[in-house]
């Protein structure tokens, strides 16, 4: 990994963590619209996994999906914007948290529906195998969603079409309060993918080199046409479910030895101790990032709500 | 204790039950250790055990037709889909099997599956917002319930529970009363008068079938479900100061629907409004208007008035979200056009 | 060639389209080798190849899926669900996600895709009988084509080829005028006059949203959709033996519906029977029903009366299930019911 | 294998071969109500597994369930009126050939859509549980169902629960006219049991001794609370998908081959040879069942239609 790369990564990780960091905050201390689900503690898979990722190549993310969405390159203004449901959100007010995208970018939408993008990503696959241009497309999706319909026929399908999908499982350990051991009867969701004849790993999610070393086989593969993959992240989120979800149904001692594998502090060991970069040059990224998100909000602030019946224009192209 | 809220009416509902029938089992994500989305069965899991109330894996077509399995079979399953929208992925266990297996076997089994979901549009966007009654009202085999008050919501639930055939249940977010995972309770129930009556600590049931006129009248007939029930006796209460007496009829359950009760309201008043909070086309109110239409026509004086939200998925923008769904000033608004309409 | 049958009007439509945008692809269960079940495809794998015709696994959710997800990127898909009662297992997929996205996403996508599917009774018990349009009719964002002659089939599919949106296009089995997978021909068109018009080997097409009067009439209106359209056409000639006038309007296309042409045909005659073969209860005859109560209805001389099948799962036996079918006779005499109703 | 059991078998498997025998003439020769899926060339599969089950052990079968429902042990007058949509039917001639069921021996009922059965016999397995007297559940499905959510959730939920199901594979090589080959990138649809924790195998499902063998272990395991196993019989359907169906997808010689191993010469060929019985025992068996088949048919005859209003008894308890 060169530092470049190094670099972009860590400054998209950290630009997940702060703006989600910044929306909490927001819906603690102002009238926010709807609901969210945060990323913290998982910043590492979205961003291992989208480093590969170019424009035109296609995500479908989830409930969960703020990390992806800044991670294949939405602007964090239009996130930011659709959050508070203004006319200039990406989605334009429409969607909100749980269906942000950006097709500029290839971000094809998180969509609330446990398990629903997966299909969906399959068929983006379809599309780039049709063109032949060696574009690829990536699913996000959680150890909940392994145990969906969905899951099952769309990876199969992508298998026996042998299309350039990478499907990336993150294994948060929970499904909303359900552990994935009262939800299924193995220990690695990957184990799936040789019931659909394709590679499956196990990659440690809280490892950004080791997402991004392996996800980088896996998008290498897809586009030389060697078909579909299934990358189980071990991972882990810091926050609730969903806004101030206590998540009674686990313990303190989970949460903080997991955190202590965070995956930022974890990345930036790495980038201070074996790539020798300077704390202030890590410093200087988080501020940059501040000033941003800072700006998404009043970005955000300045917006103009949508019209009430601005929607009729969305119903039918 | 009598309970205020829907929530409790309805864990109330489900602890007699279970009590006086092993046979009821719970099943459903994040009802056990979590005590489910809208705390529905909160508590459950220690009074009666992992054997009777079980979290399951994200999977509806699962959850579903293992609660189909378990009632041929003998049980008596209360499943609950975290949200109306998500029974979607189960549409060909609950239309095509559940709804279907009885009659296509003629008669030899009984399904007493109880299917409880909620509705309603609380600022999610449009996967988490519907209200699908019409789909499973469009589904023979299906009964459907819709209950408005924590004192209907506990008959109704106990009866659902009796009865031997499929029954959709569905709750109105706003009407719980209790917090969604994690939010703010977002909630209108502080907000409804007497109507909102509560449920008595004490073993009853409310037939299937019986429309409850929530407030009588002998202007306008308006026939309104779940929230939209409350929303319109706000209205009537208003026009009742200019002087228009507006009869407020809740169905209570869609399938069986008391058509008789909404004809003879009709007839006397001679003018009908439909207020859901499903979308238009093919939805409650179009069925209700179709039964008028056949069965009560020469009394009407005006057109039948249909309040429910256009043809449109629920936009997330509260501004738009609001701007979709039935409010009480349309409410009045329409009432006041049939209601001046003809005379 | 002209084409006499809807199956042969179909592939015309499907051959046409493909040999104009390579973008249109084709994908279901046996489309391919097979040809399809009811033959609609047969020959497009010798013609278009194999990344263009493709044979899918039976998995109703992932090749529903994947034509979104085609559709999202660029391709036009073309998906054959076998039979449109399956379409409950593709539920989210078809209106959750199709519906929806386009809506949730602000306009940044369009979802240019058709879902093909066979409707009707044909002796094959609850799961293979189903007319489903109205779930379709009751989720905003999906377009609803029914097509009762190979005419319109043909240029109906070529719009919804071309349409930016999802389009459920619905086929009537004994209409194909081809045979079920290894069956004898089920089929009814041998059996159908002038009405039942050819598909002229030639480039159009019908846009969405306009009714056809199959037959111009003055003293009733008769609406009707797919196979009914001809069982109406039948009673109505014979009618007109009898000195009554029935206006036969076919709608071609549910969403969007042509509400203008039924309410000036009722505004013309004053009476209105609609007739459809899915299940009475939130069915296609029910919004017309609404419509026309709504906007006609100080035109009318006679209750709306709608004619379906009733609230039942539709049965095996031959003699039940042209019990629970609407048949000829019993269009004749609700027809008349209501013309000599209030005159 | 006692002799008795042995020829229990091999009884049941010449009744579904010349049940079905007798109905394509009959569908050939006057007209008949419906269609019909037949199950010739796959009889080792149901007779085996059903060898091992009680009456008031559970089974859910498919579109192509005639065989399924003659093992468990529902009267052939019962299915062969039902056949002929009589009310002598065993489902009163509501549901034809698609949906043959008998709750007195615990046959919950064909299933005409693909799949829909395993989470159903998923769920009788739970009532299995809850009662805690041993019983099973069994789940028939072709190799084409094993691409449906249905089966991925079904089996990942018995799993969990540790349910007393048998998942039973069909593998007949095609799902209507598609190979399985080019429906899944995988040999063994058995390989998938890996993917729920649960014990798969493959059978060879045209020899009834090894079904029977195999068959036996999951059902013990079952009733002893060890949970669902997936089998995977590798069979073969003689006729085509559905009544007249020519079956053009495949050719002359792959049904030849298959024929070789017809399930009923083979068991012959066991019994005569290894178990010492005389032609003439099975040639009686054969008689025997000749007549109860001719006696099913005059008993459909003679039996009345149902009443055109009849099915509104049905459709509430
Ligand atoms: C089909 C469906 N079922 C249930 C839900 C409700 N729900 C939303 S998120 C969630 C948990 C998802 O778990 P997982 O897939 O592990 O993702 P995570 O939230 O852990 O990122 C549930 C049950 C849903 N949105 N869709
Ligand atoms: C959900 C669903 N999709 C499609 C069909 C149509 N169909 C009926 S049988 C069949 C093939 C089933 O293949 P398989 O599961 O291998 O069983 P087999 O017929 O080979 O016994 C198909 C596609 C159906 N009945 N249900
Ligand atoms: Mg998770
Ligand atoms: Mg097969």
């Amino acid at each position: 990994m060169d530092k470049e790369t190094a670099l972009f990564m860590y400054k998209k990780m950290v630009q997940i963590r702060k703006f989600e960091e910044k929306l909490y905050q927001l819906f603690l201390t102002r009238p926010m619209p709807g609901s969210m689900h945060q990323y913290n503690g998982e910043e590492a898979v979205a961003v291992g996994v989208c480093a590969h990722l170019n424009k035109d190549d296609y995500v479908t993310s989830t409930h969960r999906g703020h990390g992806h969405c800044i991670a294949k390159g939405v602007e964090i203004n239009g996130v930011m914007a659709e959050m508070f449901a203004k006319k200039t959100g990406c989605c334009k007010g429409m969607g909100g948290s749980m269906h942000i995208a950006d097709f500029s970018v290839g971000m094809l939408g998180a969509i609330g529906i446990v398990g629903a993008g997966i299909p969906i990503a399959a068929g983006a696959g379809w599309t780039c195998k049709y063109r032949g241009k060696g574009q690829v497309s990536v699913a996000f999706f959680g150890d909940g969603a392994a145990n969906e319909g969905a899951f099952h026929e769309g990876i199969n399908l992508a298998a026996v079409w042998k299309l350039p999908v990478i499907f990336v499982c993150e294994n948060n350990v929970y499904g909303f309060s359900t552990h994935y051991r009262r939800t299924m009867a193995i220990e690695n969701i990957a184990d799936r993918a040789a019931g659909y004849g394709i590679p499956g790993m196990v990659v440690d999610g809280m490892d950004v080199k080791e997402v991004y070393a392996e996800s980088g086989k896996a998008v290498e593969r897809a586009r030389k046409g060697g078909g579909p993959t299934l990358l189980e992240c071990k991972t882990y989120r810091f926050m609730g479910h969903s806004r101030f979800e206590k998540s009674a149904y686990r313990t303190k001692e989970e949460l903080e030895e997991w955190k202590k594998r965070d995956p930022i502090k974890l990345f930036e060991e790495f980038l201070l101790k074996d790539m020798k970069l300077k704390r202030q040059e890590l410093d200087e990224i988080g501020a940059d990032v501040d000033r941003e998100i800072e700006e998404s909000v009043s970005f955000s602030e300045r917006s103009p709500d949508p019209e009430p019946d601005d929607y009729k224009k969305y119903i039918f192209a | 204790m009598e309970a205020k809220k829907i929530v409790d009416a309805l864990r109330q509902a489900l602890i007699e039950e279970m009590e006086r029938d092993e046979n009821i089992v719970l099943l459903g994500e994040d009802i056990a250790v979590f005590g489910g989305g809208y705390r529905v069965t909160e508590g459950l899991l220690d009074m009666f055990g992992e054997e009777r109330v079980k979290d399951t894996p994200i999977s509806e077509i699962a959850i579903t037709g293992a609660a189909i399995g378990a009632a041929m079979t003998g049980l008596r399953p209360v499943l609950e889909i975290q949200f109306n929208d998500f029974l979607a992925c189960a549409m060909d266990q609950v239309c095509n099997q559940a709804a279907k297996v009885r009659f296509m076997l003629g008669g030899q089994v009984k399904i007493p599956l109880v299917i409880r979901a909620p509705v309603g549009a609380t600022g999610r966007a449009a996967q988490h917002s519907q209200s699908l009654e019409a789909w499973f009202m469009h589904t023979p085999g299906l009964k459907v319930v819709f209950p408005s008050t924590p004192y209907d919501a506990k008959g109704l639930l106990k009866t659902a529970i009796r009865d031997d055939n499929p029954v959709m249940f569905f709750e109105h977010k706003l009407l719980y009363g209790a917090a969604s995972p994690g939010g703010k309770a977002k909630t209108a129930v502080d907000d409804l008068n007497e109507a909102f009556k509560p449920a008595p600590e004490e073993d009853y049931t409310i037939p299937f079938g019986i429309a409850d006129i929530k407030k009588s009248g002998n202007d306008v007939t308006v026939v309104a479900t779940g929230f939209m029930v409350h929303r319109c006796i706000k209205a009537a209460q208003k026009l009742g100061e200019e002087g228009i007496d507006v009869e407020v009829i809740d169905p209570r359950t869609l399938v069986p629907l008391d058509k008789t009760t909404i004809i003879r309201s009709v007839e006397k008043t001679g003018r009908i409004v439909i207020v859901s909070e499903d979308v238009l086309t093919c939805g409650v109110a179009s069925e209700i208007s179709a039964v008028v239409a056949e069965n009560a026509l020469f009394y009407l004086d005006a057109p039948v008035k249909r309040v429910s939200v256009p043809d449109t998925p629920i936009p997330f923008a509260p501004v738009m979200e609001q701007a979709v769904l039935p409010q009480e000033e349309q409410i009045i608004q329409e009432i006041k056009s049939v209601v001046y309409r003809g005379i």
